[in-house]
């Protein structure tokens, strides 16, 4: 399940969906919305994306941390449009049948979201509004 | 030849447009695309930013030649997370 | 929020209880029951505590993490009796600013779970049934 | 004086009780009342299980001295998780 939504992630349906008799451990990791940033107060996070090849990546990093870890299942749901204080963003679940592979594979996931997924951030805080990495003149990290 | 060019996030607000089609001439390069956008969308260049490009949805050089047809996005620093 | 408890475990519960406007991560960890165990056919564990020191060892545990990573809110609940394959034995969420300190915390948690707190787990398997970690005879780690 | 000890997983199914009150001589130790509990309940020497101590619900060494009114648990290896 490599999906991106406008709709609030529902965590109950990525754990149902990667539970499996033979797994013993699911690593969930939920992004969330936080009220601050850099000094700056956050109103919300408004998510934007290029919809095919995004959920084309996640699926990408799922494969990738199939080949890297023995897990059973995973899951990566993004949510797109406006995100309030408090709420998720993304949502990753994995299930193995040992904890380290469940582990390492949603912290692999969430890293590579963050590189490799064309999905983008506006923040809006308070005085105004910033699409996140854009202003700073960094280079991204491949 | 003509290719579809999809604008998003800062992009697509300097562009004021999602989406055009553009004509180019056979063997035209990524980079030769994104130097016509900036004569149609001045705004378009952004003070130190680093975009990657897609061609169909992958992730390509910015010297790979385009084809007939194919969809092309400037992607800016990505956000997700 | 460190509990042990005969009821299933309600993740929801958990992850609304750790959420936070000044959170921007939830880890959460799922130790589930397993449908193979070292070669045997599980048919359910039976989770036994000695519930006021189980209860004050996980509040031990919260408290070290929190004296380690930079977290928000935490919360494990353990559930005892009988656990069928695929229902959740024991939930651990954790919230914090920045990602790392809800990873660091959550694997942190789950070692030191299997480490130190009075809790004992039955394996039913066709042919008969074992007090996990008793019949080999290895030193417990402390 | 008088201890109260409660038996869990393993140690409970071998002693046959959930919890007994014994007697011990003033100054006697967590480790003597092991070797008590051993004269009544037999069974209780699992062959080669390695026991913690907790006396009112903290962690203790074998060698700590138990006092009057003590609640003292054998804890053979956990396995929670």
């Amino acid at each position: 399940m490599f999906r991106v939504q406008d709709e609030p992630i529902d965590l109950n349906e990525l754990v149902r969906y990667v539970t499996d008799a033979e797994a013993g451990a699911i690593a969930t990791f939920i992004g969330t919305t936080r009220n601050n940033n850099e000094g700056r107060s956050v109103i919300a996070l408004d998510y934007e994306s290029y919809p095919e090849m995004a959920e084309r990546e996640l699926a990408r990093i799922g494969a990738e941390a199939a080949q890297k870890w023995q897990i059973r299942r995973m899951a990566i749901v993004h949510r797109l449009g406006p995100v309030q204080i408090g709420e998720a963003s993304v949502i990753i679940a994995v299930s193995s049948a040992h904890r380290d592979a469940a582990f390492a594979a949603s912290r692999f996931a969430i890293e590579e979201i963050k590189k490799t997924v064309p999905i983008w951030k506006k923040e809006v805080f308070e005085g105004g509004e910033v699409w996140i990495g854009t202003q700073s003149g960094q280079p991204l990290q491949r | 030849m003509k290719v579809r060019v999809k604008f998003f996030a800062i992009l697509r607000e300097r562009a004021g447009t999602a989406e055009v089609v553009h004509e180019l001439t056979e063997g035209a390069t990524v980079a030769d695309l994104w130097r016509d956008l900036q004569q149609h969308f001045p705004k378009l260049d952004v003070p130190g930013i680093r975009l990657l490009y897609a061609v169909n949805q992958n992730y390509v050089g910015s010297n790979d030649t385009l084809h007939d047809g194919d969809e092309v996005v400037f992607i800016p620093p990505v956000s997700g997370g």
